[in-house]
């Protein structure tokens, strides 16, 4: 039996093993996004990458874990947070005071704006006013559909605002798409026809949300972080998909979503 | 067309090894999918043949239920629905409920078979002095089950196809990946065509052993 | 042998037997005759238990049925029934047709079993089908097989139901051969038949069933040349 | 369980308006998707029992590659995928798609119909005179059209559970109004619990109308 | 009126029908036997032009059919052709079943055609079920309704393809009485039956297929008492 008890003794000197952290599965960080978020999360090939998984590695090796990402739909993702089948969601999703009554948010691990996308050579719609009774399209449950809400009834939704943008492209389909400036950024360098109007309405807090009575698990993560912003490695990960580092923004005058 | 061809072939040899991962988790969805309701399929089909009022009432209500609403409906009630009951993973959420919807097709072929089993062979064994349980067992149920292999088949199919739906609670299969895909490539036609054969290939292929299968037995019978 | 007294059977509101009765004597070949919808197939099929009786007694080899207490399944053993239809089983060969309910009722030795029932498809005349599966056979070679089938329960009486009815002609005679060679080895026989000749040369009586009461019977002579009843004489018109 | 039965209550009440508009919606689809899969599978089913190789060739194409993919497949394929051929509503797509997948099911409906004719009745007809034209429009459809509309009826209500799958294009149908309460309200167990009555109660009343179609088929045949 | 010469028909590799030569003059009542399979349904049906014959030829009141050119419809309706199963059309009447054909293809018009359908439903003993379901009638009925359909055509010969073998035996007699009374008018007639008596009363002549060949043609009397091929001998007491 000399195995069995030496080899527990390892399980759990290594460092934040997170025997205490209420994890799905000993040693491992599971963490959510939808997947269908690029670049943030996405899969190629049966691959998860993206910015948020670069970022969910990087927590989880700083807290000692195995990180293990996962999809789940954007529309059930807290509902999976809340019905344990993963540990945390790091799936760009901003921090509301709505959802803060199902979840705790960490620290926010990045800022976007939160921006309407039209068809290239779109004209009638200049400003967020315009947005009035048009068909926009969005992903259920995000801050964009309840933005959307404010000004018309006739919304289409997806599971991805990367579709919604495609679809944006499409001759008569949809007016306009409200989503993260970056995403239709990336939209655009990929070829896709569409344009943003004007500056981001708003900035948004992507944080990280665990479970509420994750105190300590949530406590871990932000030590994390604040780890990675400093050492550099976040710096890293944002350079390699953005070409800037997304915290790097003046929150000076401009609206913060809560 | 040719330039379309090409570009679907750069899709598939980009993306077939995600897809034969996928493909292991569509079959395995499928398969488990079709032996639990074969399980469940029999216990209620036995219920339904049983003459215990109250047994073919329990089991009306759940082939009622299940054969009343979507799949869709019955993978999602499983997975968030019922969490405070209990809580399982999305593979097996999906499984068993591709399990539990299949539950109620498969009583419906078992009922069937066993139904379509010439009364005049039951009358022939109690004639010869077989009990209930030895005309069953001897000579309805040998009969019945193999009446009931073609349309098993045929339910795996069905199965292999619906299992598509459980890409909703976030199961890596073929169609998950597919949809994926096509967001992140902005290449929806090529990579929804790539699935659609994936697809296609596989029931064509259960098709055909199926078939082959339906032949042996009639050989064996003529 | 077997006796029916007072047999009164309904589905549901229909009435189809109105008391009948019928004494078979041992080693008695008896023949049932009667339109379409008469109640002859029911009469045999309450003989055999396949259908309970609402009112009246049957009583086999002298022990009165109690339907209730007895153990049905021995009784049926001793009733041999042959159907139009065959119904023999078709997932088993020929011979394991014959030796399954010596096997699994009787609990006869399985080498036993086989012995005897390659004697009784030879006494049939299908000695070389033994390990053919039904549907290879013949309609006239399958009901032999289904008569074999009955005789290897040994029963006491024999109860046929049209027997030759979905045969083409031709194989009719080779069924009603083995049937003939069964009367004379002393098998007691109901048999419900078309088949005027084989009545007229096999039947020790021949009993007229109308609207499910019996209205004739009488040797085959008195039957056919002097018929009482109105209803028989049309029928015997009908019929020959 | 009385607590259950009071919230399941409380978000039937709360929600009915918006469903009954989604049922509308559900019942669109299910009607324009079995209308257009009739026209569709009445034209292919010519084709097969056409008697002209090519044509019965495509025909089999059509019916192999319908049925060999998932219907949520289909969807998206139409949806995404050939928006450089054709751009569509979702709606109309969602319909569409639904039209397609039913064609070839009510294809083989009604080839299975025709050919479930008594041979019989073609010798007598043309045994009378008349010829194939006649035969086939006054002898054999009358009957095959009768014949189709049990599995018609029972065609529409598989439609009525599939058209939960056009949520994924956004279509505001029941199931996809059901998605967003759920995740809105936090409520998952009672809101697909009322999806699903609103699919059971919708699925009872058209198989209790066909039920009564197929009785009166009866009586007056009887 | 019909005369088949040297009639050839093979299904794939089987050769059914090996050289056939029938002449059935007006007026005739030609009688058609043999065991199950020798190929008599086929032979009636090679006659209608439902089958189409490898080799020989049909001629039909003077007229050799060439199969390539002939409108066969047309050919088809001067040939009644009674089945088996009857064949009614389930979802007409039987007055509509009676005047379909003579509306749709003689184009009679509708109060003729009734008038028509009316007195053949009369003459067949059904002016009273003019409008009913056939799933009402009897098998006899049913089967007295086709001939009426078939007559509506005019035929110049009218073939029967066992027409009592699907009948309960006490409703035969009623369809062989009016067969009986249409060979008695005069109808010229091929009738493929197992009812001997029938044969015996009404046949101007009997023939025996065996194998695809006719090997026995004969009146009845010779047929029955005097058989000169072996088969035929063998059948007589088979069915006799
Ligand atoms: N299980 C049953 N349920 C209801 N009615 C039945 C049942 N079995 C028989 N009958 C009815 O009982 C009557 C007599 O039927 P039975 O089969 O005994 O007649 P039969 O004399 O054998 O006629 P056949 O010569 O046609 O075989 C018929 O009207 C039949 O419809
Ligand atoms: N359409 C067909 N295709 C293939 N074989 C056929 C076809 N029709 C008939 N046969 C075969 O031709 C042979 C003769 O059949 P046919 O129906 O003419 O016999 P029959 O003398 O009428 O017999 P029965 O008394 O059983 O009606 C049989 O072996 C039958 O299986
Ligand atoms: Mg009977
Ligand atoms: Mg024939």
């Amino acid at each position: 039996g000399g195995d069995d008890s030496s080899s527990s003794e390892e399980g759990s000197s290594t460092e934040g093993g997170g025997s205490d952290l209420n994890l799905l599965e000993e040693g491992k960080f599971t963490t959510a996004s939808s997947g269908l978020y690029k670049p943030f999360s996405f899969e190629e090939g049966g691959n998860l990458d993206g910015f948020d998984i670069d970022i969910g590695n990087a927590i989880a090796e700083e807290m000692g874990l195995e990180p293990n990402p996962v999809t789940t739909p954007f529309e059930t993702i807290i509902q999976g947070l809340n019905t344990n089948r993963f540990d945390a969601i790091i799936g760009s999703m901003s921090k509301t005071a709505e959802r803060a009554e199902q979840v705790s948010f960490s620290d926010p691990y990045y800022y976007s704006g939160g921006a309407i996308f039209v068809r290239e050579g779109t004209t009638d719609i200049q400003s967020v006013e315009d947005l009035t009774d048009k068909k926009i399209g969005v992903v259920g449950q995000t801050t964009y559909d309840t933005v959307a809400q404010e000004y018309t009834e006739d919304i289409q939704y997806y599971s991805s605002d990367v579709v919604a943008l495609q679809d944006l492209a499409i001759e008569g389909r949809l007016d306009a798409v409200i989503t993260a400036d970056v995403v239709g950024f990336e939209a655009q360098n990929e070829g896709l026809a569409v344009e943003m109007i004007g500056d981001p309405l708003w900035v948004e807090q992507p944080s990280i949300a665990v479970r509420k009575d994750d105190e300590a698990l949530l406590e871990e993560i932000n030590k994390a972080l604040d780890t990675i912003i400093e050492n550099g490695t976040y710096d890293e990960i944002s350079q390699k998909w953005f070409g800037r580092n997304l915290l790097d923004i003046d929150l000076e005058g401009v609206e913060v979503l809560e | 067309m040719p330039e379309i061809i090409t570009t679907v072939y750069d899709v598939f040899m980009r993306t077939y090894p995600g897809f034969l991962e996928a493909t292991v988790v569509t079959l395995q969805l499928t398969a488990i999918g079709v032996i639990l309701g074969t399980v469940i399929g029999l216990v209620f089909a036995l219920m339904k043949i049983s003459g215990s009022k109250i047994l073919q009432a329990i089991a009306n209500i759940y082939i009622t239920i299940i054969r009343g609403t979507p799949l869709i409906v019955q993978i999602m009630f499983l997975y968030f629905g019922i969490v405070e009951l209990y809580t399982m993973s999305n593979f097996w959420a999906g499984a068993i409920a591709l399990g539990v919807h299949n539950g109620a097709y498969i009583a419906e072929i078992f009922r069937g078979s066993i139904q379509g089993i010439d009364p005049g062979q039951r009358e022939a064994s109690m004639s010869l002095g077989m009990d209930r349980r030895q005309t069953m067992s001897r000579i309805v149920f040998p009969q019945a089950l193999r009446r009931s292999i073609p349309p098993l088949g045929n339910q795996f199919i069905i199965t292999l196809k619906d299992s598509s739906l459980v890409y909703i609670i976030g199961v890596a299969e073929i169609f998950s990946l597919g949809n994926r895909e096509a967001a992140q490539s902005y290449q929806p036609f090529e990579s929804f065509l790539v699935v659609a054969l994936y697809y296609l290939v596989l029931v064509m292929i259960f098709t055909f052993l199926l078939r082959l299968y339906e032949n042996k037995l009639d050989v064996d019978r003529a | 042998m077997i006796i029916g007294e007072n047999i009164h059977k309904s589905f549901g509101d229909l009435e189809v037997l109105k008391g009948v009765d019928l004494h078979v004597k041992p080693q008695e070949v008896v023949v049932l005759v009667g339109v379409s919808g008469s109640g002859k197939s029911t009469l045999l099929r309450c003989f055999n238990f396949l259908e309970m009786i609402n009112d009246g007694k049957i009583t086999i080899d002298g022990h009165t049925v109690n339907p209730k207490k007895d153990n049905l399944t021995k009784i049926r053993a001793e009733v041999g029934m042959v159907f139009q239809h065959f119904n023999l089983f078709p997932h088993k060969t020929v011979l394991e047709n014959v030796i399954e309910a010596p096997i699994t009722v009787k609990k006869m030795k399985k080498e036993a079993a086989k012995k005897l029932g390659t004697e009784l498809l030879e006494k049939v005349g299908l000695g070389d089908k033994a390990n053919v599966y039904p549907s290879k056979l013949s309609g006239g070679q399958k009901q032999r097989v289904a008569i074999a089938r009955s005789l290897a329960m040994q029963p006491k009486v024999m109860l046929f139901d049209e027997p030759t009815s979905a045969l083409d002609p031709e194989l009719v005679g080779e069924v009603l051969q083995v049937m003939k060679q069964l009367a004379e080895e002393g098998m007691t026989m109901v048999v419900v038949t078309h088949e005027m000749k084989f009545a007229k040369e096999v039947a020790d009586r021949i009993i007229m069933i109308d609207e499910g009461k019996i209205i004739e019977s009488a040797d085959p002579k008195n039957f056919f040349e002097n018929p009482q009843n109105e209803r028989t004489k049309q029928f015997i018109q009908l019929v020959e």
